[in-house]
């Protein structure tokens, strides 16, 4: 895989199909992330699909993600004029989807490498779409999404969720690294540091409002990358709720971002006035 | 246009957590933890996201300064090395190198550490050299 | 650390106490609610009600600088009921029958009356700590920064020795360094007393290696710790003082009178990144850079020694902070080479026997930890395995000693201060930081809401805190986190630094001030 | 909360009205002399799309026992559509405070014009009552934070 993606990378810069390409390379022990580009050759033959070497395999299973599709936005807002190439597993697929839909990439200048993931990898990321459709090689399709964290919290009582939930949100120490590893976060002003609507300055973050606030965000955004849950230093399943979010926005309105092409969130758009009140 | 990320070590509180610095052509974007990190394994605190705003920010010192007539004036490194150099050993010449002491930091790496109290014992010749290790 | 942070997620009882682990050190206090997850005991030792001591067991609620006493009720339980490690104290230590003795005196009862613990915790904090089936202790500045905090220390030592907890696997006595280089920069002989590597400046044959490698003669006495640099400012004898990446106008104790020592200070050097309240007294101010914009390494809390990556060309025509010292030093006449810092690493591992195994090649991915004596060492996990340091282990016998002041009639609280999760230190930093800055912006004292009642405030609303030191406005925060009579500041805000109240009593040993408890009064703005 | 706490309870309840029609309901309710529940402490907006989710959470987090978005029928938007996307946020709401433990009841939405002066102040009772029965809310209780823990006493 890592040979093909090389052979595909290096292929896009030669042709000068694309002027970049964001992906992962092997760098002092570790995948890190990476712009490649053409006069820049040598980069190539470390380039990594985050899998880990040596000791570090040991230490960390599974493979490496990074949010490649937020780094890809932040060098295309310096560089509009450019085209670029990026790696993408499923998620991050979704996630370039999703930044499409909201009008964050271009389209036309962006080119997917797709990655798909072991089946291991897919069951142990609970992915609700494993395979890449810009995949570069061929792979079966797979089955979608495990359900077992929401059905799990859909089996409590009312009061049994809430006690949990506080239990869980308590933790926080609001280091705000749910949003800053979210792709799909790319607002400058956030509503989560306005002191009007969650408070400052303590720890635990106002508790619910921080992550309500939060999860409303994720209405028709959420890709179900994971990416929150890998940042959350106190291991507090926020991604369920956001798994949450986006099972009832796709049971109301059929809408999974960043799974179709093209479409408006549901709340992007007035629609007809149709929808049911309750 | 080039985009790349160096591992580096956050310099905040004591834990030690690994930080990639988001470079995007020659500027420093922001910070990504470390996945592989057996510290942090991937998370940040509140400080160590935000860890390059400091690094960038505005009121960092550009240029050397010396209090000329009470207040704080820009000079050359060349000026101001030698004044400091020059008033040093002169205070040593007068009154031995144990009038003169030395904070090191705790935020400061090993090297410049190591060079700190090097110079403070072998050049200057007194053990008056001393950090915030208790604060 | 004696251990590894990793370790704490598999213990199976973890005292912490003086440490507000989630606030100060995250990435830690991760580890340990990961434990309480698996079924770890949690205990929390510490006056306020901080927020991991919402997931703790026991929470205990003792009065402000009662450690030593707590402690010892802690181990006179102990050995009343002959959990003690019986073997362990026979075959790896000495000195338990001084410390049995002064223990006896300790019954819950009576610690009871000094600490303000109800004597049942007391038993239940032992028997937890004793009989699981490992346990660990953290503690933080909320133990050392005492006029007894070497006591403090030593007490953690002799209950972790009394079960058993040094040497072995998630035990240990684990201290949080609050700076992140704090570990390094004592490790590479930044301390009046001793070289590199803890070599004593009076010991002849260390300081022979090191005259030998830098080919100059190096003075035997013992140099002054950072308060009696202050005091020689005061007193003339002290003519010239040289400040790298520290503010101490502003981090110690008794601010005024650090001011008044640095404003006479004839030659005042500071090295630093920004403007400082230390830099308003300075007669050169050289600009140094960023962690960011050099290489090198640090040593974190659990002494792992890790690079530092050049990520950025240093900001302006500032310079690296060693390539100024360099500078400086040549100009004295001692050349100093900035060579690569790997060449450098080598210099000091070839010095310094903790680090004799350190490289840079070595140090790539994630680093080592110290001890690492040559370049085959896999480095150190936890200190202390089979055999102490210094042989046996030592127990200290210790006595409750009360804090330097009393409250009274005129300053009838205790005041204590620490960290918001928001700043760090004096805020040189983080309060440069817009993010941070935008969370938490202004100063405040957190007091009870009972207290504040009775001082007829009410919030939001400015108030006076007042010392012997001095006074500072800020606004009171209520909170029942915190007992009855006591108030917290957090020391990061200059323009009400909690520092211009605090004492300047040290601890007698390490020289560390009392800057966590003081007597203070409240009053209305 | 107490028992005792729990008997005397009184819901407070937040209502979001929009200037337009329900505010104008509201207002016709009081001329018409109507009595009902007194427990709605109604803020008038401008649409009830004017009502952004973070209000409602806001509301919550302040120790709202319950939340009453109130907006002009379907069709008699003054904006014309306004009302079409409190509609869909309110249905996504409701189900993800649920998930969160908060039942999906405290938050409610209902078209009320500006002659209905009647069906707000039935709104006001069945609301009411039905907070009642659902007691406090839970929001009160959580032991972290000194706000929530000032409101539980207020």
């Amino acid at each position: 895989m890592r040979e093909l993606l090389k052979t595909r990378v290096a292929e896009m810069l030669r042709e000068g199909r694309v002027d970049g390409v964001v992906g992962l390379i092997e760098s002092h022990g570790e995948p890190l992330p990476y712009l490649f580009t053409a006069d820049d050759t040598a980069a190539l033959e470390r380039i990594s699909t985050g899998e880990l070497q040596g000791r570090l395999a040991e230490l960390i299973p599974g493979v490496v993600r990074y949010p490649l599709g937020k780094i890809l936005t932040a060098v295309a807002r310096k560089h509009p004029d450019k085209r670029f190439g990026v790696m993408c597993r499923a998620c991050d697929e979704r996630v370039v989807f999703g930044l499409f839909q909201n009008l964050q990439l271009d389209p036309d200048k962006v080119e997917i490498l797709g990655l798909p993931c072991k089946e291991e990898l897919a069951r142990a990321c609970s992915c609700p779409a494993p395979a890449p459709r810009s995949a570069i090689v061929d792979q079966p399709s797979r089955e979608a999404w495990d359900r077992a964290d929401l059905e799990r919290i859909d089996a409590m009582a009312l009061d049994e969720r809430f006690a949990f939930w506080v239990e869980e949100l308590g933790r926080c120490i609001k280091c705000y690294g749910c949003r800053n590893a979210c792709p799909v976060c790319f607002c400058d002003v956030c509503t989560l540091q306005d002191d009007g609507l969650v408070k400052k300055g303590e720890i635990p973050a106002e508790l619910p409002a921080f992550q309500l606030t939060r999860a409303w965000h994720m209405v028709g955004r959420c890709v179900d990358c994971g990416l929150c849950q890998e940042a959350c230093p106190m291991d507090i399943p926020i991604r369920t709720i956001y798994r949450k979010v986006r099972s009832i926005v796709g049971e109301l309105f059929d809408y999974f971002p960043g799974e179709r092409d093209g479409g408006k969130s549901p709340l992007e758009q007035l629609g007809d006035g149709s929808f049911p009140i309750q | 246009m080039r985009y790349e990320t160096i591992p580096t070590t956050c310099s905040y509180c004591g834990c030690g957590c690994e930080v990639l610095l988001q470079v995007l052509d020659g500027e420093l974007i922001g910070v990504l933890p470390s996945k592989a990190s057996p510290i942090n394994e991937g998370s940040l605190c509140i400080k160590g996201w935000n860890l390059h705003e400091f690094v960038v920010s505005e009121r960092r010192l550009r240029k050397p300064m010396l209090r000329k007539g009470g207040s704080l004036v820009e000079t050359s490194w060349e000026e101001a090395l030698d004044e400091v150099a020059g008033r040093l050993a002169k205070i040593k010449s007068e009154s031995g190198p144990d009038s003169i002491a030395a904070l090191s930091s705790a935020k400061c790496t090993n090297e410049e550490n190591y060079l700190m109290q090097r110079f403070v014992r072998a050049a200057i010749g007194t053990n008056n050299v001393d950090h915030c290790a208790r604060l | 650390m004696t251990n590894s942070i990793a370790e704490l997620e598999d213990a199976a009882c973890i005292f912490i106490i003086g440490s507000n682990t989630t606030e100060a050190h995250p990435l830690v206090a991760n580890r340990i609610l990961r434990a309480k997850q698996k079924g770890a005991k949690l205990i929390v030792a510490d006056p306020r009600k901080i927020h991991i001591a919402e997931f703790a067991d026991i929470h205990l609620s003792h009065r402000l600088g009662s450690d030593v006493a707590l402690i010892n009720g802690i181990m006179h339980v102990i050995l009343a009921e002959g959990w003690e490690a019986k073997d362990y104290i026979a075959s790896r230590t000495e000195g338990f029958e001084a410390l049995e003795r002064v223990v006896r005196g300790y019954t819950p009862e009576k610690v009871s009356g000094i600490t303000g613990v109800p004597a049942e915790q007391i038993r239940a904090v032992a028997e937890a700590y004793a009989r699981s089936a490992s346990s660990s202790i953290v503690y933080a500045m909320g133990i050392t920064q005492h006029t007894t905090g070497v006591d403090n220390v030593k007490s953690l030592a002799n209950l972790a020795m009394l079960c058993g907890r040094i040497g072995v696997e998630c035990g240990g006595v684990n201290p949080l360094r609050g700076q992140n280089n704090v570990q390094g920069a004592c490790d590479m002989g930044a301390l009046p007393n001793v070289l590199p590597g803890y070599q004593k400046v009076t010991d002849e044959a260390a300081r022979k290696k090191f005259e030998q490698a830098w080919g100059v003669a190096l003075p035997s006495e013992v140099g002054l710790t950072v308060m009696k640099m202050m005091n020689g400012l005061h007193a003339g004898s002290v003519r010239a003082l040289y400040v790298m990446g520290e503010n101490p106008a502003m981090s110690d104790p008794n601010s005024h009178h650090v001011r008044e020592a640095l404003s006479r200070a004839e030659l005042l050097v500071v090295q630093d990144i920004t403007l400082t309240e230390t830099t308003e007294y300075a007669h050169a101010v050289l600009p140094g850079v960023s962690f960011a914009e050099k290489d090198g390494t640090f040593t974190n809390t659990e002494r792992r020694v890790q690079r530092v990556r050049k990520g950025i060309e240093p900001v302006g025509d500032s310079r690296e902070d060693g390539w100024i010292l360099c500078e400086l030093s040549r100009r004295l006449g001692h050349a100093m080479e900035l060579e690569p810092a790997s060449e450098l690493m080598d210099e000091i591992a070839g010095l310094t026997p903790s680090y004799g195994g350190m490289r840079y090649d070595r140090l790539e991915a994630f680093g080592l930890q110290w001890p690492c004596p040559d370049a085959e060492h896999p480095g150190t996990k936890y200190l202390h395995k089979d055999k102490f340091a210094r042989g046996r282990g030592l127990f200290h016998a210790i006595e409750y000693q009360p804090p330097a002041e009393a409250c009274d009639d005129e300053y009838p609280m205790q005041l204590t201060t620490g960290r918001s999760f928001v700043h760090f230190h004096t805020g040189t930093m983080t309060r440069r930081s817009p993010s941070l800055d935008e969370e938490q912006k202004d100063p405040f004292v957190q007091m009870h809401p009972e207290d504040a009642e009775a001082h007829g405030i009410s919030p939001p609303g400015q108030v006076k805190v007042i010392t012997r030191r001095g006074s500072i406005s800020l606004e009171a925060k209520l909170s029942a986190r915190i007992p009855k009579g006591m108030l917290f500041i957090p020391f990061h805000f200059a323009e009400a630094a909690a520092n211009l109240l605090t004492i300047d009593a040290l601890d007698p040993i390490a020289g560390i001030p009392e800057y966590k408890v003081c007597a203070a009064r409240v009053e209305r703005e | 909360m107490s028992a005792e706490e729990t008997a005397r309870f009184e819901p407070r309840i937040v209502a979001f009205c929009c200037n337009w029609c329900s505010y104008a309901g509201a207002d016709l309710a009081g001329g018409m002399r109507l009595k009902y529940r007194p427990n709605l402490v109604p803020i008038r907006v401008m649409c009830s799309a004017r009502v952004a989710p973070q209000f409602i959470i806001r509301a919550f987090q302040e120790g709202a026992d319950g939340v009453l978005v109130a907006g002009c029928h379907i069709g008699d938007c003054h904006y014309v559509k306004g009302n079409f996307i409190t509609a869909k946020r309110v249905a996504i709401l409701r189900r993800l405070i649920e998930f969160m433990g908060i039942p999906r009841e405290r938050l409610r939405l209902e078209w009320i014009a500006a002659s209905e002066g009647d069906k707000y102040a039935r709104v006001a009772d069945a609301f009411t009552e039905e907070i009642r029965a659902l007691g406090p809310s839970p929001i009160k209780d959580i032991r972290f934070g000194e706000r929530s823990r000032s409101c539980a006493s207020c």
